[in-house]
């Protein structure tokens, strides 16, 4: 693995890695602009003005306004120069592209759980496509944990009971290491993972050859199906969920929401978070019976479901 | 007729660098649990705006008449330092005991009702910790509660600080020495003290009970 | 014969029950070089387990407990408390011309306050042990760790008062016990930075008092402030925690900042370059600190546009800094320069402080910061301010007023060696520990990739100078008690109320009152240095 | 402070605490309403009883100050919460 005694520079897996290494290195040199001049200036003034050596030390200046205004003003524009570049490649590296890979990402003390569209199931190792945008959409079961893959130069904490977002494009094939870099207890150290990149070809042959039976919407099918879920949302009196995936949904007492992925999740786990206009409060709660995983292949399952012909139901 | 062999504490040279010195060390004070009880009170109008159904379900609860009667009697209890202050300023110890103690026993009645406020929730099962059979099924409705219950007792700890220096005070101003110098700053600082406890009340009592009822 | 000197008294209880404020803090002194060595012990075994990739020294567990034990003690019980009740109590009430601290027995209270916190807090980490790390994130100190984190909370939450008390204290004296003359503008430096930390120290600690206690009571009545299955929001806790511990982290630098200002003056026997925008800019440290406490959390899952606003702010931040180096810089020119052992202290301070300021801003960058945050990028950031330049700053103090504390004067050339060694030892240390991180090594990490072992192995070799260093002020210092010879009133010639008073000073500090008729670092000719 | 000032506050603090508990009954809906008139209550105390008035600079300072923070940390509330 290291193929060379020291190294001193990352791995660059990504364009967006490439990009935020030159903004380091640009803001190293500025830096290095305002910084060397001090240093430079120390030496010399101990040099120079050591007690003992003669030098003209008359008519000291107390305070001197425009050099006083000069590295105030100067510093400051500089960074706020490249505070701009760091903002827009932020912004870049925070919204997603539309046709990105959904992947669900589940953490647990000490152990990742990745889950693919097609049904294939991983612990501790992820398949990527090359070349492609890869959307995780994660969540942790009990502490705040946070997936960071050094080689992209990204990371994102993985919140209890709430989704958090990372995309990612990786350019060249290989295995990259993951780590947990949010202090997690005991064996957080222990709490790796592996990126592995394929060529798109290579991809295709991983995905088929280990599918499962059945694809995430499937699965969530058969979990819809096995709590009765349908007993209540099918007949009437329960909010129809034909067509849910983003439509806004009025709350009872008066506000509105949008039918993100949040909203199905809480509205499976914590169903009296956001009751719905003109329905009892009576879904009981399923945070005991599903864990993550499983909800994740509901609302996989929800987000399928088409509006149906008869028009979009109120 | 100030006593002559009275003279200031000892670093300071004259009796009003003294007082000065105490007032501005209060007023600090003062701001430090300004700062407390403000990121309290944060926190609770966090909450008030992320679970407004919840948070409802949980004000309904409430026992905002005897909420209402507390506010009341903090108001009079700091009407009545004031004037105590103002008492002392025209050297009536008569007057200025009385309304010491007649603060001080407000502030015992304050504490009483709070006491009966907490014994009617923990037999409703809402206190945390006892809450097995509690009528709230909001999950966020018994997080509110248990807001209120810390915002409420730690301001009642204050109170209680508040009503033991208006006791301490009371006694150290024995008929004589009334017009020592150093009883009547102290009497100012504790004044001050009160009405930052009743300052508290007034922010906490819409927040935690008249807002969406 | 002049008045005895305050170590006159003998006797325990002239100690435990003194009012004087040079006593107390000399109390403090031996207390915060206590606390010093016990994190500095965890220290040690932690750079010792990192040798080698895998953990074989100690078990996860022990390593996570040893970190948490380094952290807590290190930040609330030295750095904290290390310049300003040690320094600050001693050297307010001289340099303003006053008798003693506003409030004496306050005073007292706050050390009592100090140690005893400290040694529960000590007591419960050695005991129980906690595994949170000293930033206690929920709901992992919440619902995933033992009892033992409420103990810790009691503990810090005792000694936040001794902060407060402290503070207040400061303030106090400061605004009302000047001597005649001495106005704002001829305060020394020291005293505004002094001030401006009591105002963070009076402001924001109360915000860590309520917020430990919600954690306290989320950990015993499962309250739900920060359980997000009730509705809380752990993030709610990290906005609390870092609204105190940003501000905190500038209670540790501001006063090394004014003790730097003291030595580069009197080093180089000149009025310091710009004394108002150096005055000013503790000020505006201490305003600002209050708004930028976001930039911890921008990996956190907090809103984009917030994180603007932060990493904004937090370049804002870094102005009064870059002021405060400027200036220092500047004054040496044309100075008439000594280099004696506090100066070298001085000169560490500087450049260690400006790579720590420097790297700072790499992690306010918004995209820097997705890569190094919570990695040793970080871990060597606060470490080249908190270690670099707070303790290379209390070691200049220390080896600066040793001769005014204790009346006796101390070995130039070990001093000296004792600067080269902390500013070599140093660097070797936490350096390597830059690379480490851009590399992508997390941090709290017990055992690691062996890519990374070459660069932990240099690390912990620093380490052993850096500790080296630390340990020998201990005997030359204390050893200057009894073979140092007297200390005149004013070793290093310098100007300050301090230096026209006999060392070690009277109980009272003036036999008679002081009027105050010259500028703050009057070093012109005609300026005699007569005794008060 | 002559004790006819502190009951003319006094009554002024009586009446908005009646105002808000009206409020809170007939009209639930403006919460607002009822915030400032605890707001109001809250200055009445902070300049006459406290005595804000009589104090000079460092004091009024130190309140404005702490007004100002409690409005940001508002806005900063309000900011966090709406854009996540």
């Amino acid at each position: 693995m290291n193929e060379h005694f020291l190294r001193l520079w990352p791995v660059q897996g990504s364009d967006y890695a490439v990009s935020v290494d030159w903004l380091v290195i640009g803001f190293t040199g500025m830096m290095a602009l305002f910084v060397v001049p001090v240093f430079v200036a120390l030496w010399m003034f101990i040099w120079r003005y050591r007690r003992g050596r003669e030098a003209n030390r008359d008519h000291r200046a107390q305070s001197n306004l425009p050099i006083e205004l000069a590295w105030i003003i100067l510093p400051f524009i500089g960074s706020l120069v490249i505070f701009l570049f760091s903002a827009r490649l932020f912004f870049f590296a925070r919204t997603p592209p539309a046709d990105a890979l959904e992947i669900q990402v589940t953490a647990r003390q000490w152990m990742w759980k990745f889950q693919h569209q097609g049904g294939q199931r991983e612990i501790n190792t992820l398949h990527v496509p090359a070349r492609r945008p890869v959307k995780l959409t994660m969540i942790s079961e009990d502490v705040i944990h946070s997936l960071f893959f050094p080689s992209l130069r990204i990371k994102q904490d993985v919140l209890p009971q709430r989704y958090s977002m990372l995309w990612f494009q990786a350019e060249h094939s290989g295995t990259y290491q993951v780590y947990c870099a949010e202090y997690c207890g005991t064996d957080h150290a222990a709490m790796l993972a592996r990126l592995v990149v394929l060529d798109p070809g290579d991809y295709q042959h991983w995905l088929q050859d280990n599918g499962s039976a059945a694809d995430l919407i499937s699965q969530g099918e058969t979990l819809y199906r096995q709590y009765g879920c349908g007993s209540c949302h099918d007949s009437g009196n329960a909010p129809p969920l034909a067509g849910v995936f983003n439509r806004t949904v009025r709350l009872a007492d008066g506000g509105q929401v949008v039918a993100d992925d949040a909203y199905l999740r809480d509205s499976i786990v914590l169903p009296q978070k956001h009751l719905v206009t003109g329905y009892l409060p009576i879904m009981p709660t399923y945070s005991n019976l599903l864990d993550e995983e499983a909800v994740q292949r509901l609302v996989a399952y929800l987000r399928s479901l088409p509006a149906t012909a008869s028009g979009d139901p109120k | 007729m100030i006593r002559s062999d009275e003279k200031p504490a000892e670093p300071f040279v004259a009796w009003a660098q003294q007082r000065e010195a105490a007032r501005l060390g209060i007023w600090l004070f003062l701001a430090t649990e300004a700062m407390m009880f403000g990121s309290l009170i944060m926190v609770a109008w966090l909450y008030r705006l992320q679970h407004p159904d919840g948070v409802a379900e949980a004000v309904a609860g409430l026992h905002w008449q005897l909420a209402t009667a507390n506010t009341f009697m903090l108001l009079t209890s700091s009407l009545l330092m004031t004037l105590a202050l103002a008492a002392s300023e025209q050297g009536n110890a008569l007057r200025l005991r009385r309304c010491l103690l007649g603060a001080a026993l407000l502030g015992v009645l304050f504490l009483a009702c709070k006491g009966v406020e907490y014994g009617l929730e923990y037999r409703e099962g809402l206190l945390p910790g006892f809450a097995e059979d509690s009528p709230l099924h909001l999950p966020s409705a018994h997080l509110f509660m248990n807001l209120y219950f810390i915002a409420t007792a730690l301001h009642a700890v204050h109170v209680l600080v508040a009503v033991g220096l208006g006791l301490w005070l009371y006694m150290r101003l024995a008929p004589d020495n009334l017009s020592a110098r150093g009883t009547r700053t102290r009497l100012e600082m504790v004044t001050l003290y009160w009405h930052l406890v009743d300052g508290i009340w007034i922010l906490l009592f819409p927040t935690l009970y008249l807002v969406g009822r | 014969m002049s008045a005895p000197s305050y170590l006159h008294q003998q006797g325990l209880l002239s100690w435990f029950l003194t009012l004087d404020h040079k006593r107390i803090a000399v109390l403090y002194m031996v207390t915060v070089t206590f606390f010093f060595f016990a994190g500095g012990l965890a220290a040690t075994l932690i750079r010792i387990e990192l040798v080698t990739p895998q953990g074989d020294l100690l078990t996860a567990d022990g390593y996570n407990r040893a970190f948490t034990l380094h952290g807590v003690i290190m930040v609330w019980f030295f750095l904290i408390p290390s310049i300003p009740s040690v320094f600050g109590n001693f050297l307010v009430p001289i340099m303003i011309g006053a008798r003693d601290m506003a409030f004496p027995r306050l005073n007292l209270f706050s050390w009592y306050l100090l140690l005893g916190g400290g040694l529960f807090t000590l007591l419960a980490l050695l005991l129980g042990g906690v595994d949170t790390g000293w930033t206690f994130y929920t709901p992992l100190s919440t619902m995933f760790s033992n009892g033992h984190v409420v103990a810790v909370i009691c503990g810090v939450f005792i000694a936040g008062f001794s902060s407060i008390f402290t503070g207040i204290n400061i303030i106090v004296t400061v605004h009302t016990l000047r001597a005649p003359g001495m106005t704002w503008m001829r305060l020394p430096l020291f005293i505004w930075a002094i001030y401006a930390t009591s105002i963070i120290l009076v402001l924001a600690t109360p915000v860590l008092a309520i917020t430990l206690l919600l954690v306290a009571a989320e950990h015993l009545f499962n309250v739900g402030v920060f359980d997000p299955r009730l509705g809380g929001d752990p993030l709610l806790f990290q906005h609390l925690f870092w609204f105190y511990s940003h501000p905190a982290v500038y209670i540790m630098i501001l006063p090394a900042m004014g003790v730097v200002s003291e030595l580069i003056t009197a080093a180089g026997h000149k009025r310091i370059f710009g004394y108002r925008f150096v005055a000013w800019s503790s000020v505006a440290i201490a305003v600002i600190g209050f708004l930028v406490w976001g930039h911890h959390m921008f990996v956190a899952g907090q809103s984009m546009y917030a994180s603007l606003v932060f990493s904004l702010l937090s370049f804002l931040v870094s102005i009064p800094s870059a002021i405060k180096a400027y200036n220092w810089s500047a004054t040496l020119y044309k100075s008439d320069l000594t280099l004696h052992a506090p100066f070298l202290f001085a000169l560490t301070f500087i450049g260690l402080f400006i790579i720590g300021g420097v790297t700072g801003l790499f992690l306010a960058l918004l995209a820097a910061d997705l890569h190094a945050h919570d990695t040793y990028f970080v871990v060597a950031h606060f470490h080249y301010i908190m270690v670099g330049a707070a303790v290379a700053g209390y070691f200049g103090a220390l080896h600066f007023w040793w001769p005014k504390i204790t009346g006796r004067l101390y070995s130039q050339l070990w001093g000296k060696i004792t600067a080269v060694l902390v500013f070599c030892g140093f660097n070797l240390t936490f350096f390597p520990q830059f690379l480490l991180g851009y590399l992508g090594m997390p941090r709290r990490y017990h055992a690691y990739d062996p890519d990374f072992q070459f660069l932990n192995v240099l690390s912990s070799a620093g380490a052993s100078i850096l500790a080296l260093a630390y340990v020998l002020p201990f005997f030359y210092l204390l050893g200057s008690l009894r073979w140092g010879e007297r200390a005149p009133m004013n070793p290093w010639e310098a100007a300050g109320l301090e230096w026209r008073v006999p060392s070690p000073p009277p109980l009272h500090n003036f036999e008679e009152p002081v009027t105050v008729d010259f500028e703050a670092y009057d070093y012109s000719p005609e300026a005699r240095r007569d005794p008060v | 402070m002559s004790t006819a000032n502190a009951l003319k506050v006094y009554v002024g603090l009586l009446l908005l605490l009646a105002v808000e508990v009206l409020v809170a009954l007939f009209w639930p809906r403006n919460s607002s309403l009822i915030m400032l008139a605890a707001a109001g209550q809250f200055l009445l105390l902070l300049i006459f009883y406290l005595g804000l008035y009589r104090h000079q600079g460092w004091v009024r300072l130190f309140g404005c100050l702490y007004l100002l923070w409690l409005l940001m940390m508002m806005v900063f509330i309000l900011g966090e919460t709406a854009t996540r």
